[in-house]
């Protein structure tokens, strides 16, 4: 399975999801620079976190705007698997391949702490080797926003992946960390096929960081 | 004063406020052998005042221990380097920016990140860590709660941003920073012993270049600022505050290093305090040649800017270079690729001048040497102040039932309660390599891709360094060498950052020069010596000075991660053992200070000898995995020490203590002593080999539980010591 | 010519910042506050001499980049 | 009533995001955009009669609170 990472100026989990998938896989994942046009051979595409373009203006907004974009487009139309975490998960909701926007944490401060999520689709490529799962969360705008009429697309179309939750698996308001809607921590696209999500799987991806309960997530899709 | 109004003749009040006295400017006049223009004045004003020229500070420095087997680069350069084995070195600093925080703690507090980081960087490390040691103003003053958030998030704007982890530090509260709080913050870098990158430019004609931001009219005067006192009206001096841009660093340091793969740069040095100036004569000083710069080549944010500001303006994420001129266009582009700029300003001459021009036309022209070795050097009279004595404390006074209350209140003080409402703001875990997270006694990070880290800790006692400057100096080396200990690390060598008053003031020098003597004390003791460092002086408002703060920061080395201590307790039916002995020492003591309301009393000395033995019987332990947790007994004392491991590991414990004293017991802060947990099987090897070194050794108690019970009399539940150890941040700030 | 742009965000979405500002103007003792929604003020310099043409390209701009038009509204005028 | 506040940047202060967001409108081939300027725009609903006390509370509310004059100017109009 070759994986592809995409650097954007101001990524700064590009290494660290690389380092994660390399230890898990075996295989190095490709680093591909955002003024690049092709993905050719990509089994899976990671958006990397960080601050792209310094979160300036709008978080995501400037990188969803850079010419690998396109080709992450055309690929995830084509079915290829595409994951976004943190700055990631922003950059595509700003591309609309996924819906809904992330604006700032209710507690109007960055948060970086450890957190429980659990799996709202059981099925797909992404979830279907995680239950509950404890990993970090690190953002400035990770509170997830759907208009109504949205959020019922997404809920009826099984589209929500993640909500945060306690270590019991409880959904409540007191797990929620950053004030999203319905607990939402991560969301796919109506195909299934791309998966944002703020939590940073691969902060929890071996033993010697706390925890690697976020290993599932690309082992399932890895199909290690 | 401004420069439309300059005649070209040097008038007292511009000499003034260019912070020079007038034995400087004569200095000047006769160095020179005529009188400066406005260019040239402020280049030595920025130069010459204290922030730069460490003038007060410089002969007493020279006194501290710098050497060491694992040293590679002592105080000197952008920052210190030390061997980490298998080819790695370690490479870090302290700096101050307590007076820009101060005026705009946001923007303040984020430079002075970014600056830091820059000193690492241009030395060819990676950042992998950073650390902040912050101090504040009393919490009832109306200042501290804006100061202490717009601060704490300029930290993490500017750290989270670029993707370096915000690992530890220290906070505490002091009426005697209402007026000045201290903001010091430390990187720590990885790099290859044989890619360090140095300052002295070197290659008669080689092209100097100005990579990174453009330069605007920011912080002019930030470095003479620096070295001001604070008056009321201070507020005037805000303009020239400047703005950080972590992105456009995030793209240097990238940019830099990827340059540094490729043998491209002769010398290389960051703009700091004092930017251009400081910069280019460093270089040229340390390379001993003289540097031809066009100053219309620089890179300009503000239209027509004259010779005078682009010297001294102190624009952020720029760098100075002198590169091969093979590379050049190699170089050109990688900068290129980043989006920054890239120009060549001037070259390396063989005249040891710096000269200026703007338009064909000679700006300044000044003999490196008058502004660096010529520099001006004071011994400052000092005079030591008496240390305060010992009070007597009267058992009687003391009623055993309020020892559970007491704890309470002293977990939830502003100087003693979690500071976790703080490092949630940091991304402390970007770069997937932190192994010990804040909340612990030292920071452990992993060198990238091994199985080996590094250890780091922020420490200082304003209040031990007030009451009895040598042992305070003492106890800041001693308190992070302990800390880096507790979470299995060798303990290597440190930064400092040395903030203090007025040394125009025999009282403040002394209080310098004691700390001084008692770090020397600790450091040449401990085999931990200095390998770099910053000075901040004057930190005054209207004529009152703040408590002496050397704060220290220590890197220490773990060779085998999975020997890595945390404070956190781990398993029922483990027993607690107390390292070093306990005489009761509540002089001086944070329990007088939280219960009592007192600051009074000898400050506790620390016996380096039982100290080193101490702790490398801990070591030993640690080495032989006998220990299941360890945690240092610091500031309030033993039972503060054990809540804190409680708490963290969310487990309770019984401990037996049987003493007529019992506060002097629990609540003293004898130094030199460690809390450790050692499972049943191996408490006999540990006893033994405590018998064997003479090592002083207690056993306390047992782990289990909910609670902490003491003698089976007092009890309060670990759930309620979370509740209360977390209350004050999220109250005060949150 | 300078071109004045402001972006709001849309009625329907909740605005964290600007219910936390309201609070805090509030305790501050400005109790007349009622409510506040924060948004951003963009000042453009642009070298076009057709306003018209002007006017199309900023639009354009907001569009593709300035606003994010799932939860943001935008006005342009130029001087 | 309805107030509408300014918050830009004094002039000569560096403003990062304006500085990439002009880069990056140029890179999107809008290639007459000269500088870019980002400030705060905040809509306010005060209930005061008076216009003035109004204006003088909202004047203070950026002195105190929306605005930092280390680096930012303010302006307020009142519908
Ligand atoms: N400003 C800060 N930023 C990040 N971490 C901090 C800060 N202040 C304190 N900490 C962390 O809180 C913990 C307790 O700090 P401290 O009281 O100095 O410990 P000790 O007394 O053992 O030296 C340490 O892990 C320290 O790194
Ligand atoms: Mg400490």
């Amino acid at each position: 399975m070759k994986s592809k990472v995409i650097v954007f100026p101001g990524s700064n989990c590009d290494r660290d999801v690389a380092v994660a998938i390399k230890n898990l896989s075996g295989v190095e994942p490709q680093m591909v620079w955002h003024k690049e046009t092709t993905l050719d051979g990509a089994d899976l595409i990671v958006v990397p976190g960080g601050f792209s373009y310094g979160d300036y203006l709008r978080c995501g907004a400037i990188a969803s705007t850079s010419p690998i974009i396109n080709e992450v487009i055309k690929k995830a139309n084509e079915g290829v698997p595409v994951i976004g975490i943190c700055n990631g998960f922003q950059i595509l909701i700003e591309t609309s391949l996924l819906d809904g926007a992330l604006i700032r944490n209710s507690s109007l401060s960055f948060i970086c702490k450890d957190v429980y999520i659990k799996s709202e689709n059981q099925s797909s490529i992404f979830t279907k080797k995680t239950k509950i799962a404890k990993m970090p969360i690190a953002h400035n705008e990770g509170n997830y926003f759907a208009s109504a009429e949205t959020l019922k697309k997404i809920i009826d179309n099984d589209q929500i992946a993640f909500k945060y939750c306690n270590d019991q698996g409880e959904v409540n308001s007191v797990s929620n960390p950053n004030g999203s809607i319905n607990n939402i921590a991560g969301i796919l696209n109506d195909k299934k096929n791309v998966l944002g999500l703020m939590p940073h799987p691969e902060r929890a991806a071996e033993k010697a960081l706390g925890c690697d309960d976020g290993k599932h997530i690309f082992e399932s899709v890895l199909s290690i | 004063m401004t420069i439309e109004t300059w005649k070209h003749k040097i008038e007292q009040s511009l000499v003034e406020n260019h912070g020079l006295k007038h034995d400087e400017f004569d200095k000047i006049v006769e160095g020179l052998g005529r009188e400066p223009n406005l260019t040239e004045l402020g280049i030595f004003s920025a130069m010459w005042n204290e922030h730069c020229s460490y003038k007060s500070s410089k002969y007493w420095l020279k006194k501290l221990p710098t050497t060491g087997k694992r040293v590679i680069q002592g105080p000197g350069e952008n920052a210190g380097v030390i061997d980490i084995d298998d080819g790695d070195v370690a490479v870090f600093k302290m700096e101050s920016h307590n007076h820009p925080s101060f005026i705009e703690p946001y923007q303040g507090a984020a430079t002075g990140v970014g600056g830091i980081l820059r000193d690492v960087f241009t030395m060819g490390a990676r950042p992998v860590a950073n650390l902040n040691a912050l101090r504040f103003g009393d919490t009832s003053h109306p200042k501290t709660r804006h100061l202490l958030s717009g601060v704490v998030e300029g930290i993490g704007g500017y750290g989270n941003c670029i993707g370096i982890p915000t690992v530890g530090g220290e906070v505490n509260f002091h009426p005697s920073y209402n007026g000045n709080i201290l903001v010091n913050a430390m990187t720590v870098g990885i790099a290859k012993k044989d890619k360090i990158f140095y300052s002295a430019a070197a290659g008669i004609g080689n092209p100097v270049v100005y990579v990174g931001s453009k330069t605007g009219r920011d912080g002019i005067h930030g470095a003479t600022m620096a070295s001001a006192e604070f008056d009321d009206d201070s507020e005037d001096k805000k303009p020239t505050v400047q703005v950080g841009d972590p992105f456009t660093e995030k793209l240097l340091l990238e940019a830099c290093l990827e340059l540094m793969k490729e043998d491209a740069i002769i010398a290389i040095q960051d703009m700091g305090a004092a930017g251009l100036t400081s910069s280019s004569i460093e270089m040229a000083s340390k390379g001993n040649v003289g540097l031809d710069i066009d100053l219309t080549k620089v890179p300009m944010r503000a239209q027509n800017m004259t010779a005078y500001e682009l010297m001294l303006s102190e624009s952020q994420e720029r760098m100075l270079m002198v590169i091969d001129p093979t590379k050049e266009s190699l170089a050109r582009n990688i900068f290129r690729k980043w989006d920054l700029e890239f120009e060549i300003i001037g070259e390396v001459t063989d005249t040891k001048n710096l000269v200026l021009r703007m338009h064909g036309k000679e700006e300044a022209c000044i003999p490196i040497n008058i502004l660096v070795e010529d520099a001006p050097e004071y011994q400052r009279d000092y005079t030591i102040r008496e240390t305060s004595k010992k009070i007597e404390i009267i058992q009687d006074e003391f009623d055993q039932k309020t020892i559970i209350p007491d704890l309470i209140k002293m977990i939830s003080h502003p100087n003693l309660c979690s500071r976790q409402w703080i490092w949630e703001q940091y991304d402390h875990m970007v770069m997937a390599d932190t192994i010990v997270r804040p909340g612990s006694d030292a920071a452990v990070v992993r060198v990238h891709g091994t199985n080996k880290g590094i250890a780091i800790s922020t420490d200082c006692s304003p209040v031990y360094c007030k009451h009895n400057s040598f042992e305070g100096g003492k106890h800041a080396i001693v308190e992070t060498w302990r800390n880096i200990i507790a979470s299995g690390a060798l303990p290597i060598a440190v930064t400092d950052c040395m903030n203090f008053g007025n040394p125009e003031k025999p009282e403040i020098m002394g209080e310098f020069v004691e700390c001084i003597r008692g770090m020397t004390e600790s450091c040449s003791y401990l085999d931990y010596p200095v390998i770099s460092g910053n000075v901040s002086l004057y930190n005054e408002t209207n004529g009152v000075g703040i408590y002496p703060t050397p704060a220290i920061g220590g890197v220490g080395l773990i060779k085998d991660l999975s020997k890595t201590m945390t404070i956190g307790l781990k398993n029922e039916g483990n027993i607690i053992c107390v390292i070093g002995e306990t005489s009761g020492h509540l002089n001086m003591s944070q329990y007088l200070s939280i219960i009592k309301n007192k600051e009074e009393g000898c400050v506790p000395e620390i016996n380096l000898e039982i100290e080193k033995k101490n702790g490398m019987f801990v070591l030993d332990c640690v080495e032989e995995h006998l220990t299941e947790s360890v945690h240092d007994i610091g500031e309030g004392g033993l039972l503060i020490a054990m809540s804190e491991m409680c708490m963290a590991g969310n487990l309770g414990v019984q401990i037996e203590v049987k003493k007529e004293f019992l506060h002097a017991y629990l609540f003293g802060e004898d130094q030199g002593r460690y809390l450790i947990e050692v499972s049943e099987k191996n408490y006999e090897k540990v006893i033994t080999l405590a018998k064997d070194n003479s090592i002083h050794i207690e056993k306390l108690g047992f782990v289990g539980g909910t609670d902490l019970k003491i003698d089976h009399l007092n009890t309060v539940s670990i759930a309620e010591l979370l509740e209360k150890n977390s209350e004050f941040f999220k109250k005060y700030a949150g | 010519m300078l071109a004045k742009i402001h972006i709001t965000l849309k009625k329907d979405v909740l605005d964290p910042q600007g219910k936390v500002v309201a609070n805090s103007l509030n305790t501050l003792g400005f109790d007349t506050v009622e409510d506040v929604r924060q948004g951003k003020y963009i000042e453009l310099t642009i070298n076009e001499n057709d306003k018209n043409t002007a006017k199309k390209k900023l639009s354009e701009m907001c569009e593709k980049l300035l606003a994010n038009l799932v939860i943001e509204d935008y006005s342009v005028e130029i001087e």
